[in-house]
């Protein structure tokens, strides 16, 4: 692992900040406020994305700042896994302020200042935990982002907002300081904190501490990252406008737990000594069973928000999953499906708040024959329903696809089973709302037409990026060269 | 230069008299006088702390008679840290008041004032001074002041204050006491004469009983759980300014003299291996900091809501005290620090409420957030911080307690430090909730009051911008300042 | 045994004193008997500290021309007398700010009873 | 609050008293670093002779010589006195409060040390008269 010393993760930092800044100063004058949010998002884009042709070649740019601990400094460091989670991230956030525009004005909603500073602090946030060099780094940012997300949950500021907003906050500031425990924790053994691939703790640490430190960063990053039993606050904090849900509880917040899983699994135990103390095992048992009872759980719903948040529950189980079983074909799958899963996910909350803002319906049960008044909208979420469920042309096949031969690459077949299983659940949540939208007969509604350009370009958008992802799964991004990468470097001489 | 250490109390007690004798005159004059001793003890401070720290310890022989005869001032690490944040915070707190005592008690400026100052002639003294006994003279005269300035509020004021004139007499008679042992085992009241005579007759039952009634004593002066019963009532009776001065640097200044007898008289040893007091006081802090929060979470009056947070948080500082290890000490010292940033910065909000709206029942808040911006800004710095979020400063502290909770093998002490964030976050979020989400019920109390005036609005936004800063550079204090003070002790 | 307590008499009384002090702040109900515990509790601190420093056959520590310098034993330990002579005024500092007090408590109340003050505070 | 004494007897020796009483707390202040004294003792019986007047004559009547604003300004000024004397021997150089500095010409370190005592114990009699005064007369304030 090479490092050289570079401005750029520090600057993909700071530039959600200072936009965060400029919107809350031009609070006053909506058009430019926004065009701060949109140079934001670019500009961040284009830093992380210059930083991928030197991750790709395994030079990272790193930055170390000053001391905010003894022997710990606040340190950045572009890596190829955190390059994955910061692509998917900044590339969307692009996206997703257009349309936030869009969704905003048509509801002319309140307070949309502080929307956009806090949308753009959060960001910031995400980038700090994917570029984050060392575990205090991460937690740092971890808890910005906690608290960074709980004025956009609020945003409504009904009673059940704030209910949400408690209980939010209540999940995620447990699992916070569970996480700093963990991590002073892990200092105390080892006296460093900094990522090393392949783990710092082995040789350190008796191996009998080890399992309840995994227990709890478990409970710390599985409270963010939705695991059951953890995941309750999820559905709840749907009440958030439709852009926070598509980008923050679908790419950022939950995917920063994921994130850290990866981060802990992969720089702070090592595959060997976690599989070593039976961890492994321990964290796929719960990633199945995350699988499994939130499918069935989505199938429930009525709300079609709530429907999506248990489907992404899903879908954060198949990349723990993936983690945990520790072969290289399986650490890539669960990389990919982290953007694959967000570039699908977000395109189906766009398509919910696109209906939402012409029809105002929420519940699955009023669609009926929605598909043939905004065709755009409906059709993208059909395209993107059969890649969640795992069939090709779409990326959701290539990540299941890895997945599935980690599975059988790490001799774990059961894992097969969980996953071609969880495949036909999802189609069962997923396909009745297509198959409604289309063929059923709406008895009661009178015309509507699509939503705006600004929010249809967006959902359009990503709809097309989950198929070209899934025709060429390392255009662009490079997400696949990328997950490779880190799966080698990670897994070096310890994969099984 | 040699000077500073006499200079700095010396302007203090000077001022105090001058204001006083020309406030009978020109009552205008007071509130320059008040600020040009605080300044010029200010900037002594701070020239002492950089002195310390390039050349390290400086002693100071009043009346040129040198220890144990004199009375010695000792300016370290730990004595000049601690005047600079007492110094700075009075500053701030000073200029504050200006216009909140003009509202509340417009007559009473010129006692008012010449108090303060004579207040903290007292704590700097106590903080400065490397002689037991003159310890307790300006414990004394820290104290009374403050009870005096306490008093002037409304008509529950001095209700609330006698009962601390009470507890807190006890408590500085317990010190006495303790003081008195000490000098029959050893025959001396200098602070390092004591230190070097003390490990000889550590199996003294003179010292252990001495040992017991100091930190009896400095547990009252500090409000330690469960002596805190005082500290309510004041804190929320007194007039707004005055708790806005002394809510921060008060009781720090009681743990400050408990952190002094246990680096430099008694010695981390001697609470090892003959008495372990420590283990009594981390203990106690622990249940405290629960009690304490779940009492602030029952209050609906915001400044008494902030007046149990403070025993909470004050009850963090004796469990860092109490854990007795290097970390431990670090995030005690830190946290008198962070929350003497914070409790000043919410309290001085408190004030400003009062100020412009006249409200301080949280109920009541509802709406308050879109009027008073800047205030209320800061008001969620502040309450970030003390939930302990990064990049706040009350993450830092937390973050050194809950390491040396992990060192002394301690889960019950880590898992109270964790968990009363939780308990934090509640009794913040709720007056946030209030603040923000709730609409005014057009209240003309609330839809008339307004970000109160830039002399009491810059110290409150000082210190929110100071709590992130602090939280930022926590590190350079930690290396230049808290680890020399800890690496004498251990 | 009887001589030991013969020995440490003032030590006994001091500390009897300090007891009847602490029980009159924290039992009484008065304010003002409170304040008189307070005064109780100080002054029997200051006699503990006085008496220890009891030297028979000895005179008052200033320089008497005609007992020199060289036996020292026949001056008696100044030390706690200064201190207790600084204790003291601290002492009537603290009684005239709790007089004071509960002036301005009688003058709102009409009352020292603390129960009485209590419960009308509440109202 | 505080009537005249009805009786003749005890005003005028209180009367008579006061005087003496002042000159005894005047000598115990100069005397006390040959013996016992010094400035809070001279200071409290002379303050206490004040009371006495105080007490016995009324306070209407001992108002005129002995004004209300006495005790605050007599106060202040002898702790002036005390802090001056300490900060000249700053400003010459020496520690707070260490006579030997203090710029009197023709006089050694000893005898200045001498002096500088007294000169703090005058200040210290004079601060002690004021704060008792002043304790005495805000405590019988009419309310």
């Amino acid at each position: 692992m090479e490092a050289h010393s570079s401005l750029k993760p520090l600057v993909a930092v700071l530039v959600p900040l200072l936009a965060s800044l400029l919107i809350m100063l031009s609070g006053k004058r909506p058009n430019i406020r926004e065009l701060w949010t949109v140079l934001g998002s670019v500009a961040m884009f284009g830093i992380v994305f210059s930083m991928l042709p030197s991750a790709l070649g395994s030079k990272y740019p790193e930055i170390v700042l000053f001391t905010i601990s003894p022997g710990i400094a606040l340190a950045f460091r572009a890596d190829t896994a955190g390059i994955i989670f910061g692509l998917s991230a900044s590339a969307l956030w692009i996206v997703t302020s257009i349309f936030s525009i869009g969704y905003m004005r048509s509801l002319s909603e309140e307070k949309q200042t502080r929307y956009y500073t806090c949308f753009a602090i959060c960001l910031s946030s995400a980038m700090g935990i994917a570029f984050a060099a060392n575990l205090l780094t991460f937690v740092i940012f971890y808890e910005m982002l906690t608290i960074a997300t709980y004025p956009l949950v609020i945003h409504k500021e009904s009673p059940e907002a704030i209910q949400a907003g408690r209980k939010y906050l209540a999940y995620l500031l447990t699992g916070g300081l569970v996480l700093i425990i963990a991590t002073a924790l892990t200092y105390k053994y080892t006296g460093t904190l900094d990522f090393s691939p392949g783990g710092f703790l082995s040789g350190v640490v008796e191996q009998h501490n080890l399992l309840p430190l995994f227990v709890l960063f478990l409970v710390g990053l599985g409270m963010k990252a939705a695991l059951i039993p953890f995941h309750s606050w999820l559905p709840t904090a749907m009440i958030a406008p439709t852009p926070v849900s598509a980008l923050l509880h679908a790419v950022a917040v939950v995917k920063a737990g994921v994130f850290g899983f990866v981060r802990v699994i992969g720089f702070v135990f090592g595959p060997t000594l976690f599989h070593e103390i039976g961890a492994g095992n321990m964290l796929a048992v719960m990633a199945s069973i995350t699988i499994i009872a939130s499918s069935l759980l989505a199938m429930y719903q009525n709300n079609l928000k709530r429907r999506l948040a248990y489907s992404t529950v899903v879908h954060l189980g198949y990349i723990l999953l993936g983690v945990a079983l520790l072969s290289p074909s399986a650490w890539v799958g669960g990389l990919v499906h982290i953007a694959n899963h967000a570039a699908m996910k977000i395109t189906l909350f766009f398509c919910a708040g696109a209906i939402y803002v012409k029809t105002h319906c929420e519940n699955i049960s009023e669609l009926d024959g929605i598909g043939r008044q905004m065709p755009i909208t409906m059709g993208a979420f059909a395209l993107v329903s059969i890649g969640l469920v795992g069939m090709p042309p779409l990326n959701g096949f290539i990540s299941k696809w890895f997945l599935g031969q980690g599975t059988l690459a790490a001799g774990e077949g059961i894992y097969l089973i969980v996953l071609l299983l969880s495949g036909l659940l999802n189609a069962g949540y997923l396909f009745p709302i297509v198959r409604r939208a289309f063929f059923a007969q709406s008895s009661k509604r009178t015309k509507f037409a699509e939503a705006s350009i600004l929010m249809l370009a967006p959902l359009v958008l990503t709809a097309l990026i989950s198929l070209f992802l899934g025709l060429v799964p390392d255009g662009i991004f490079h997400f696949y060269s990328l997950a490779g990468n880190v799966a080698t470097s990670v897994l070096a001489g310890a994969g099984r | 230069m040699a000077q500073l250490p006499a200079i700095i109390p010396v302007s203090l007690l000077l001022s105090a008299f001058v204001a006083f004798l020309v406030g009978t005159f020109s009552r205008s004059l007071v509130y320059p006088i008040t600020l040009l001793g605080i300044v010029t003890a200010l900037v002594t401070a701070v020239m002492g702390l950089i002195r310390v720290l390039q050349d390290g310890a400086q002693h100071y022989y009043f009346g040129g008679w040198p220890p144990p005869l004199g009375i010695e001032y000792v300016l370290d690490h730990l004595s000049g840290f601690m005047t600079v944040l007492v110094m700075f915070i009075a500053l701030l707190s000073v200029i504050y008041s200006r216009r909140s005592f003009l509202q509340e008690v417009p007559e009473k400026i010129v006692p008012l004032y010449s108090l303060v100052l004579l207040m903290l002639a007292g704590l700097t003294g106590i903080i400065l001074t490397g002689d037991l006994f003159n310890l307790y003279v300006f414990l004394e005269i820290a104290s009374l002041a403050a009870y005096a300035i306490m008093a002037i509020g409304n008509d529950k004021a001095p209700v609330a204050v006698i009962r601390y004139v009470i507890m807190g007499t006890i408590g500085a008679c317990f010190y006495l006491l303790g003081v008195g042992f000490i000098y029959f085992a050893t025959g001396s009241l200098n602070m390092g004469d004591v230190a070097r005579i003390l490990p000889g007759i550590y199996g003294s039952r003179l010292i252990v009983v001495a040992m017991t009634f100091i930190v009896i004593g400095m547990a009252l002066k500090m409000a330690l759980f469960p002596l805190h019963i005082w500290l309510p009532d004041v804190y929320t009776y007194s007039p707004s300014a005055v708790v806005a001065l002394i809510a921060p640097i008060m009781t720090k200044v009681g743990a400050y003299v408990l952190i002094r007898m246990l680096v430099s008289v008694f010695l981390p040893n001697y609470l090892t291996s003959v008495l372990p007091v420590t283990l009594m006081i981390g203990w106690l802090a622990a249940v405290g900091i629960v009690a304490m929060s779940i009492m602030a979470i029952a209050q609906k009056d915001f400044r008494r809501m902030l007046a149990y947070s403070s025993v909470a948080q004050i009850c963090y500082v004796a469990l860092g005290i109490g854990l007795a290890n290097p970390f431990g000490l670090i995030g005690a010292l830190l946290h008198i620090l962070n929350h003497a940033f914070m409790k000043g910065c919410l309290f001085q909000i408190s004030g400003g409420i009062r100020y412009r709206a006249g409200l301080w029942q949280i109920p009541q808040f509802a709406g308050l957030g879109r009027h008073m911006r800047w205030t209320m800004g800061a008001f969620t710095v502040a309450a970030i911080s003390m939930v302990g979020i990064p990049p706040a400063c009350g993450f830092f502290s937390k973050w050194y307690l809950v390491l040396g909770c992990i060192d002394a093998g301690n889960w019950v002490f880590a898992v109270v430090v964790v968990a009363s964030s939780l308990l934090n976050a509640v009794y913040f979020f709720r007056v946030l909730e209030k603040v923000y989400m709730v609409p005014s019920n057009n209240d003309s109390t609330v839809t008339a009051a307004s970000d109160p005036p830039g002399e009491m609005l810059a110290p409150i936004l000082v210190l929110a911008s100071g709590i992130i800063i602090l939280g930022v550079i926590n590190a350079v204090i930690v290396t230049q300042i808290l680890e020399p003070i800890v690496s004498l002790a251990f | 045994m009887f001589q030991v307590l013969l020995d440490h008499y003032p030590y006994y009384l001091s500390t009897a004193l300090i007891v009847i002090g602490v029980w009159g702040m924290l039992a009484k109900h008065n304010l003002m008997k409170k304040v008189i515990g307070m005064n109780i509790f100080q002054t029997a601190i200051i006699l503990l500290f006085i008496s220890s420093s009891v030297k028979f056959g000895a005179t008052v520590p200033t320089f008497d021309p005609k007992l020199g310098l060289e036996n020292t034993a026949l001056y008696v330990n100044p030390l706690p007398h200064v201190l207790m002579l600084t204790a003291i005024v601290v002492m009537v500092a603290t009684n005239g700010v709790a007089f004071a007090i509960l002036l301005l408590i009688y003058r709102r109340y009409r009352t020292l009873d603390e129960e009485e003050i209590l419960r009308r505070m509440r109202e | 609050m505080i009537a005249k004494y009805r009786d003749l007897i005890v005003s005028l020796a209180c009367r008579l008293m006061v005087p003496f009483m002042f000159l005894f707390g005047f000598y115990v202040t100069m005397f006390g670093h040959y013996g016992p004294g010094g400035g809070f003792q001279g200071g409290t019986i002379m303050a206490s002779g004040v009371i006495l007047l105080r007490l016995s004559l009324g306070r209407q009547a001992t108002i005129k010589k002995f004004p209300l604003e006495l005790g605050h300004i007599v106060g202040v000024i002898g702790l002036l006195i005390y802090s001056a004397t300490g900060l000249i021997s700053i400003l010459a150089g020496g520690e707070y409060l260490n006579y030997a500095y203090l710029p009197i010409p023709g006089m050694s370190g000893a005898e200045r040390q001498h002096l500088g005592i007294l000169f703090v114990e005058i200040g210290v009699a004079l601060g002690v008269f004021g704060v008792l005064l002043s304790i005495f007369d805000s405590l019988t304030k009419e309310g």
